[in-house]
């Protein structure tokens, strides 16, 4: 799948949802998929402050492809997190760095999210792009 | 299982109360609002919005110097807040009452003109390990700039003040005592009067922080014999931006001015100026003047309710809660204080209170999640930080059992 | 005898504005209120009454570390005020925007944290003769105790700083120049872009009192290339209790904080402490959070009016004021500069300004006589006070004529 | 008369004025036929300092009878002072000690001047009966 079948998927899922308590139920059911990071990559270099709850997040780049994982102290972090990494992870990193991503508005979920995780999720989102950026200039070299 | 204390036939009208109450009647996605984060800051009864109403569509002007009526009419209003909120603490003269911006302005202004007025380098202060950040952090500006030394009384695992260790650090190095009356992160109501007696055998003057004391319990200044006193309006059902200090005379009247500026001033020149007296020596420039008038219905509103009556309310809403509570699966208090008011710390588990508080946001219930700005105590108690589930005159039992339902309904999501 | 100009056709409407202020309807001893004195605090637009009621009703809440939903609604409304006002000075961020009490508290900010961050014993701060006394005692207080000296750019006859005495005050012990952009006593516009370049050329930063400004002309922080400004927002249509304090990020970023407590932290620990940033590390413990937003509506309000059409109305009406007032038998102009902005002192005969004012006051006509609050100015003119009309946007003809009538209705009585 | 007829003698002609301006006018005239203070006795410690206005003040003991006289440099001041000095000047320190002044309040001063000026009315009123009674205990020595 493409990211945007991805996003196209996970829009279609949440739109059979009409409360947010499922939506919730939803999100964290995904971060318990999550593709856990190595503990020894819990590093400080990995990790994306936020202000009530910290994330983990890793890359490597394997057949072309970045894999990312992670890990975050609070469940709900984690799920969001599980979002960006399922619609990410296993693409080149120049798709990677091209996407465009729209679910996170589709789905309402900036709307909805507490400011401070939305601004989480966003922060998240720029670092998987910069990982992206940084391995295609490096395969450029 | 704790036994389950019924609440007694209150002497307060609930029902009626939250009427006066417009933002109660709110509904937060679809659902009837359950607010539970009063130690933040508390909703505002009708009569206040009313008061800030009529202030700036009948008599906004500025106060103190003008000569004509509206100017009067101002003045009068903002004096007899003064007087209100003066004969609500006991103070012995109003001009011991002085406006802020709030607690944290209060109490920046103390450590500041104790800074500039007395302390020398090697003196000391005291706070405790479960203050607030603003009754920290003022002190540790004023003590680095100063050179002086800023000591911690300890706490036990029960969020209590450990007693024989404060009485160990008073010394003649001792300059000023601050402590809050009742801890916003933990509910635990700390002796003030052994630790102001304690410090007066010393001639240390003690500043109590109660923030999180004036709007659950009666605060009488002069039985406490207390030396300085911060709160907030905003807790206490006024509005924002506005706050009290109340200082002894002696005090107030030998430390050297805070801010500068217009009203606190008897004359000004380039070569010397010489200071107004109290208050208004500490109230430079252009005041609040809507706020400390409706502070001033606000308060008088809590008057005409009681606060002995709000105090033995809030008791029992309390036990109420800890009882509730306590029987939530994997629940446990952070701070089990004997006596404890208006706030109740917990963590579920090991569920993050961020998911938690999230959730429960959802399920129209508004709590608080964090270190709520006492990072010192969530580092004691090793965590990230807690819920909190705070209270005010208007809570109810509906909204403790709403609160223990939607943690419930978390909880298993969360797990 | 003065000619009259007339009133051209303004860009504004002014009996539709004059609906927009409820206060303005007002009767005062049976007579429709002339409102003339706006220099100390102006009336409020409908707008500003309902963004405070909206508030309260709806979404009162403390800010900044709330999960729950009102918690998140009060944090946009608040930072949404700060775009507002970032946008209307022309900020390059908004983050370079405090809200604080007013321009009292603003000044006092810098002077206090200049004091502790910049200020060297022997080192010299500069501001004028005509300010008010908010722009002097806090400087006074730091200069005290820092062991600095306060320098004071004279004035001449006419009200107007005298430029090359600036310029020769200017030296390498200068660490801060800090000056009213529009004097309130007498109404002089000063020349703050020579000002600042004559300063800058030293790389000395500038400061500004706008307390008198930001209501009558454009400011464009960027464009003037001010280092800090200060005004309140119960001047220019707001509540009282607020105020901005604008500041060049460079400056902010490496000054000291001023006040401790909550929100101005990053994490606290009794051994150390690190400050949150911009603008957060300046605003400790909770702010006026009805007052911001209410502001940002007054602003919004002004804005949608036109400070380039305030500022042309208004030059007109200040003309017109001069010439009618000119032809009042006996009354000489306190200050005749040749910019002028907002206000008119003057005094009649030897008629005391308190007399008059009374006397006007009860023929509905409100106007401030006293020193203002620059007593350097009074004394500099060797006179206990004066009478000062002073405009806002919604002040009309018939306002200046009622106030030309009663003055000579007063005269008469008091000759 | 007496301290009181001349009380309720003010109040009457006060009662027919009906507009706030013929009070201020009545004021201001009576303020002219003020006795005014010996330019010897305007000194320092004759001075009532109000906030906007000055007041001085300055009495003798002629045959038993206090005898103020005064001046301000505000004209309305003046006037206001001037109501004291007729209702108190010539009588006895102990008739001044002892007298009750209603005249204030029920001409509706209080209420109407600003609370500057009736502040400095009642501090200028507190004056004058610190003399008489200061008097009236040098008398008893
Ligand atoms: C020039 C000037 N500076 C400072 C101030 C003080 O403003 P505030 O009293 O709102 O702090 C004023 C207000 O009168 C003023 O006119
Ligand atoms: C104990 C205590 N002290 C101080 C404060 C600070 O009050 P404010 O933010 O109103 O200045 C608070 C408010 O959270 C508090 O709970």
């Amino acid at each position: 799948m493409t990211i945007n079948e991805k996003q196209d998927e996970l829009i279609s899922d949440f739109s059979f949802m009409d409360e947010w308590m499922d939506k919730y139920e939803y999100i964290i059911q995904l971060g318990k998929d999550l593709p856990l990071i190595d503990p020894k990559y819990k590093t400080d270099d990995n990790l994306i402050k936020g202000c009530q709850s910290q994330v983990w997040l890793h890359t490597d780049l394997v057949d072309g492809k970045l894999i990312f994982t992670a890990d975050s102290d609070a469940v709900i972090t984690k799920g969001l997190v599980s979002l960006l990494v399922s619609v990410l992870s296993g693409h080149t990193p120049k798709e990677i760095a091209e996407s465009e991503i729209y679910f996170i508005d589709e789905i309402g979920l900036r709307s909805h999210l507490s400011p401070t995780r939305s601004n989480g999720l966003l922060s998240m989102l720029k670092q998987m792009k910069i990982y992206g950026i940084a391995y295609q200039v490096k395969s450029q070299q | 299982m704790a036994h389950v204390p019924d609440i007694a036939a209150p002497a307060l009208d609930i029902d009626k109360i939250r009427k006066d109450f417009p933002l109660l009647q709110e509904k937060v996605y679809g659902k009837p609002l359950v607010y539970l984060d009063n130690s933040a800051t508390t909703q505002k009864p009708q009569v206040v919005l009313d008061t800030l109403e009529r202030y700036y569509k009948q008599y906004n002007s500025n106060v103190h110097r003008g000569v004509h009526h509206l100017s009067q009419v101002a003045s009068e209003e903002y004096e007899a807040a003064r007087h209100i909120i003066a004969a609500f603490i006991n103070a012995r003269e109003h001009e011991e009452v002085i406006f802020t911006k709030g607690t944290t302005d209060s109490i920046n202004l103390i450590a500041n003109v104790f800074g500039r007025g007395v302390i020398k380098a090697g003196d000391e202060v005291i706070v405790s390990a479960m203050e607030h950040h603003s009754n920290i952090v003022p002190w540790q500006i004023m003590c680095e700039d100063r050179g002086a030394v800023l000591k911690v009384i300890p706490m036990d695992e029960n969020g209590e003040l450990i007693m024989s260790e404060y009485a160990a650090l008073l010394s003649d190095k001792t300059k000023i005592v601050s402590v809050a009356y009742v801890s916003n992160s933990l509910g635990t109501v700390n002796p003030v009067r052994e630790i102001i007696a304690l410090a007066h055998a010393r001639n240390i003057p003690v500043m109590l922080d109660a923030a999180q004391a004036i709007q659950h319990m009666p605060l009488d200044v002069q039985e406490l014999d207390v030396d300085f006193v911060a709160f907030s309006g905003h807790k206490i059902y006024g509005p924002t931006g506005i706050g009290i200090l109340y200082g002894k005379r002696e005090w107030l009247d030998k430390l050297p001015p805070y801010q500068g500026g217009g009203d606190m001033i008897k004359t000004v020149t380039f070569a010397k100026t010489t200071y107004n007296v109290l208050p208004f020596k500490y109230e430079a420039g252009t005041p609040d003047i809507s706020g400390a008038i409706a502070l001033g219905a606000a308060v008088k509103y809590v008057q005409e309710i009681g606060l002995e009556n709000i105090h033995a309310y809030e008791e029992q809403l309390v036990n109420y809660a800890v009882a509730q509570l306590s029987k939530v699966e994997g629940l446990r208090f952070i701070g089990n204080p004997k006596h404890r008011s208006g706030a109740v710390s917990f963590l579920v588990d090991t569920i993050h209170p961020y998911d938690l508080g999230e959730l429960l946001d959802k399920q129209g219930v508004a709590i608080r999640t964090g270190h709520h700005c006492a990072e010192p105590v969530m580092d004691f108690f090793c965590i990230p930080g807690t819920v909190r589930a705070s209270f005010a005159m208007y809570t109810n039992k509906e909204d403790i059992d709403r609160l223990v339902v939607a943690i419930n309904k978390a909880a298993a999501m969360l797990r």
